[in-house]
């Protein structure tokens, strides 16, 4: 069910620059079965900003959930000045997310994030270990001083970190990192920016995969169709980010 | 009878507040939220004789206390939303006001005449007032004369009332609104987007694909009010405001200013719940200003 | 020369940014803040030919990221502004554009000629677009004709560039910048304010004593933006770009959509060290975005 | 001079129903030479709210300047949501505020307050305490749960409070109070609404008085003509509240 909840802020703190972790708590936090939902949070408590700004639902349990988000513009650095005081109010959980299912137990799964792409992938590397399937991380980054999640992610795992300038792990882009492992994988699963998603997809063509998109929104529900993605996998020819995805199998959303 | 009960042309609504055309698509998402029959009315997504895929993506962009949006009438056309769309919407006591589109009057009277006669809709909104369609919306909507010409075309058709939704991007808006009433129209919406822009700082490119968007939300909301006043003094058939109402105090503004009754738009993004907080919120508020029946409030300021 | 210059017709702007009129005054208060000399220019307060009391208080009502404004303009009238205002402002190193308002053709004629005179006025900015006023103002920014008629006449007379500041009140706002353009003007100002209400909910009644007032303020922008990238467009004249200017990248933004220069208003009532800020901002704003010269964003979004 | 400062939000505390006060920090503080002037505060950080909210200052001293306000519209919420952790972004000290000088020592002064008008009539209060005046109060509130500073006025001499309802106090208006006063005053001073003042400057015409006004502003600072009052004391016909005022001496402004 989608709530709408003013849930409590338990826990904000910076753990990379401009990259903050928050913990809310709430009835909302019962209603999520599935990595790679995400919810709508208002930011401010007047009409500027207006929007509610969409933020992946990084991990959740025991009446809270995780995000994982870049403090960029007016919105989200709004959000990042909530403190342990107040509340959020959030609409969700929303969307589909990432099928844990489709990676059969035994079997090594490959995770590919870039940037504040990584932070569903949390979830889902939980929950993949969890059913008995082997994770494996690619997380790209632009520069060591906004890589996060590192060590919580090798303790679920095999980790490997790309960043664009070098300063952390391997110099370049996750396709860099990608040629190099030696795994087969049943499947694999990535969110991140566009182009990564491509590049993604067509190393890993030929495998089951599943990308998460990101898309401007207006209503996140699936109303206004602001968040339309062409496709020719359906009559229709097209497909909604925030109610049909974010999450679709490659292939799907053309790209 | 109700306090918050008003009458209009073909519409007996247990309250004044409805969701405006396009912002709650045909009602399915927002049914799983609350319960559809407790709304005045519902203003489906514009309808059109073909489906229509829309503009691309960005559609839409945040702005001070507003946002654009260049959807372009994505819709699945007229067989598929008297087949499918409509029926669904069976299930719920609220009345339907369909929202018409098209490129050409011959269009519009298509699906006016086919929409016009599924047995939950009440009424047709003609909507000459898009900004984000090449051809038709809003070309009809600035020009007195098309705009008279088309209503009386629908009207010759329709089974049912017709309420023409005016563009607030013209010099005197209460210019279009007689030349609908003159052309039959039984009521008037107001307002639809005023044209607008933003711009990426890096690229130097507006940042809604299609160039323009329509903007809507609090940012207009006084200009919305001004019409509303403006018109509902120049016609003698009923209005139904809209701009920028996201608490009840708009909605008393609104009737105040002269509207019978009021759609909420872009609201509806911002608290997926408004329409029904605001159905809860009216009698209070009402108790509070001391008037006892939301009909008082219509067009108020006219009076002093 | 410096990076921030910019050329207008008879201004040489040491950067391009400037108060738009009537939200600052004659300078005099400003002043008492910052260093005058520092601005591009300043769009000093509508002058009319005798002096105007204004309209009854309350003039401004704030409006979700906006303000109305219905001040009527207030001024001293044109034997006052030219003996004690302008020459007060000789003693900063700033061209001044005189916004010049009247009721007939005959009074901005009068106004025009005798303003244009003064040392330090390098234009003058045509105000046909004020809509707080019962005569003149908007009526002539609305037609085109007219609109087209008083620059002309206007134009015989000035011994400086005239620019025309246009109302965002119209259908068509280029008709009226091609009619401008037609009558000799040497550049366009725009947007002027929005016709906007606010009610009193408990009253019913508009909080403006005037009824109506001018929308201002960031909520206006994207239509602001969408004319000033229609009009630029449209004409071979430069643009001064205005309305709900408040951040350096609204600055950007102004001019990728293709004005020359640009206004602010209502932000020096929020920030009242804006323009200087903004003056501060550019240079690593322009670096970070890789360019090299403020001109070289001018109309940038054409060109892509 | 006038400064824009980000002050530090030394102390905040509700003082009665809805009613606030306020500390702040900061420079700005050094510069009042007055009671009675009023600085204009930037209620959130983004555009909406858009404008400044005019506030007298209450007193003022060793660095620190006093708010009372009443937290009504969105604005002033905001503003009483800043906590001791923030600051606020102020614009003053402006406007005239009260001549302490027209008291002469010795004498009685008559300083009638009217709900959110009574906080500039404190540091006025003080002032003339100071320069030998006897200060004698009249404060007017809606209720008893919105009264304020009944103590802190009392300590500086002789305080009479009414109340609309009765709950505290005299029941009735300033004015009712005033009727029964027995002193003889050289001067008297007013804030409160304008219906108020209106009052007031009847009952206590032949006396020399000061009033201070309050009206919708735009700049603050002379600059928009948002703020202009009638009067026949000038050749302009005018006077702005935010920069002529907002004390005038009675008389000056037609109410
Ligand atoms: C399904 C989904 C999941 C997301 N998950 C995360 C996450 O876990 N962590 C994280 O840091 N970010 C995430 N994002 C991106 C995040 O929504 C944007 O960074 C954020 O909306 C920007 O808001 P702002 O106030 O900082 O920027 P502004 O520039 O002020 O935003 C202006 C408008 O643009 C929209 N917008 C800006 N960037 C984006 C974007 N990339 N995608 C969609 N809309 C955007 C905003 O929502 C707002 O409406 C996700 C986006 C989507 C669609
Ligand atoms: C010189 C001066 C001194 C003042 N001193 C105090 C004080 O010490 N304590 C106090 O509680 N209040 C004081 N006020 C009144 C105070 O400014 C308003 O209560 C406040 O602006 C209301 O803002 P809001 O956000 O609560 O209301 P909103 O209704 O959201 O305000 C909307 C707009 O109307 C304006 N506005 C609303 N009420 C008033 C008003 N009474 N006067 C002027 N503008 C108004 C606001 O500034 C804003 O621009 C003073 C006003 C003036 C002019
Ligand atoms: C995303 C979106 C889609 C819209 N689509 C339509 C539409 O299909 N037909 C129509 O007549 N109006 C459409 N509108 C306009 C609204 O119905 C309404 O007139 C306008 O948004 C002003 O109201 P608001 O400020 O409450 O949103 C749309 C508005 C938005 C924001
Ligand atoms: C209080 C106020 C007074 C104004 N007076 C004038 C005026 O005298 N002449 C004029 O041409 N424009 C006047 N304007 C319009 C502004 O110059 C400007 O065109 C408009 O406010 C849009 O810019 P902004 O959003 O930056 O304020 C006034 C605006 C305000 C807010
Ligand atoms: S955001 Fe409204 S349909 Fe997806
Ligand atoms: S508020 Fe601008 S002149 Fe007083």
């Amino acid at each position: 069910m989608i709530r709408n909840e003013r849930m409590k802020v338990a826990e904000q703190r910076e753990i990379a620059r401009n990259i903050y972790e928050l913990v809310l708590e709430g009835k909302l936090a019962d209603e999520i079965r599935e990595p790679g939902r995400f919810i709508h949070v208002k930011a401010g408590e007047t009409m500027d900003p207006l929007l509610r700004r969409p933020i992946s639902i990084a991990d959740y349990g025991n009446g809270r959930i995780t995000l994982i988000y870049r403090a960029e513009g007016c919105g989200t650095r709004l959000i990042s000045e909530k403190s342990p005081h107040g509340t959020a109010d959030v609409l969700g959980p929303l969307g589909n997310g990432f099928p844990v299912r489709a990676a059969a137990p035994g079997t090594k799964a490959l995770l590919v994030g870039g940037g504040i792409g990584v932070p569903p992938l949390y979830g889902l590397s939980k929950q993949l270990k969890e059913a008995g399937v082997e994770p494996v991380h690619v997380l790209g980054f632009q520069s060591d001083d906004v890589v996060f999640y590192e060590e919580k992610f090798s303790r679920l795992g095999e980790t490997h970190i790309a960043t664009v300038d070098g300063s952390r792990g391997t110099k370049g882009f996750v396709t860099d990192v990608l040629a190099k492992l030696g795994h087969e994988f049943g499947v694999y699963y990535s969110c991140g920016p566009v182009p990564m998603l491509k590049a993604v997809a067509e190393g890993m063509a030929g495998t089951e995969g599943y990308l998460s998109f990101e898309e401007r929104m207006g209503c996140g529900i699936g109303a206004c169709f602001a968040c339309v993605c062409h496709t020719d996998s359906n009559d229709r020819g097209y497909v909604k980010v925030c109610s049909d995805g974010p999450v679709f199998k490659a292939g799907v959303v053309t790209i | 009878m109700s306090r918050l009960q008003v009458e209009l042309p073909g519409l007996t609504l247990k309250n004044p507040i409805m969701p405006a055309s396009g912002c709650f698509g045909f009602g399915r998402e927002y049914a799983q939220l609350y319960d559809l029959s407790k709304l005045g009315a519902i203003m489906v997504k514009a309808t059109t004789l073909e489906p229509r895929f829309g503009n691309p993506t960005p559609r839409v962009a945040e702005t001070p206390a507003g946002m654009l949006n260049a959807i372009g009438l994505q819709n699945p056309g007229l067989e598929k939303v008297v087949t499918e769309e409509l029926p669904w919407l069976e299930q719920y006591d609220v009345p339907i006001i369909a929202n018409v589109a098209g490129s050409e009057t011959e269009d519009y009277v298509a699906v006016a005449e086919r929409i016009s006669n599924v047995p939950n809709v009440r009424a047709l909104e003609l909507n000459i007032s898009c900004p984000n369609v090449k051809c038709g919306g809003i070309t009809f909507g600035t020009d007195p004369e098309v705009a008279g010409e088309l209503t009386r075309a629908v009207k010759a058709v329709s089974a049912v009332p017709v309420y023409v939704k005016l563009s607030p991007n013209v010099t005197d808006v209460t210019e279009i609104a007689r030349a609908a009433e003159a052309g039959g129209a039984d009521g008037l919406t107001l307002i639809n987007t005023l044209v607008g822009m933003r711009f990426d700082p890096r690229t130097g490119k507006p940042v809604i694909a299609n160039g323009t968007g329509g903007l809507s939300g609090p940012a207009v909301k006084p200009v919305a009010l001004r019409m509303v006043y403006e018109v509902s003094r120049s016609v003698s058939i009923p209005v139904i405001g809209m701009g920028g109402i996201s608490d009840v105090d708009d909605v008393i503004n609104f009737m105040s200013a002269g509207a019978t009754a009021v759609a909420v738009g872009t609201a509806n993004f911002v608290d997926h719940f408004v329409c029904p907080n605001l159905i809860d919120a009216l009698p209070d508020r009402l108790d509070e200003l001391g008037i006892g029946n939301v009909t008082q409030l219509i067009g108020r300021s006219h009076r002093i």
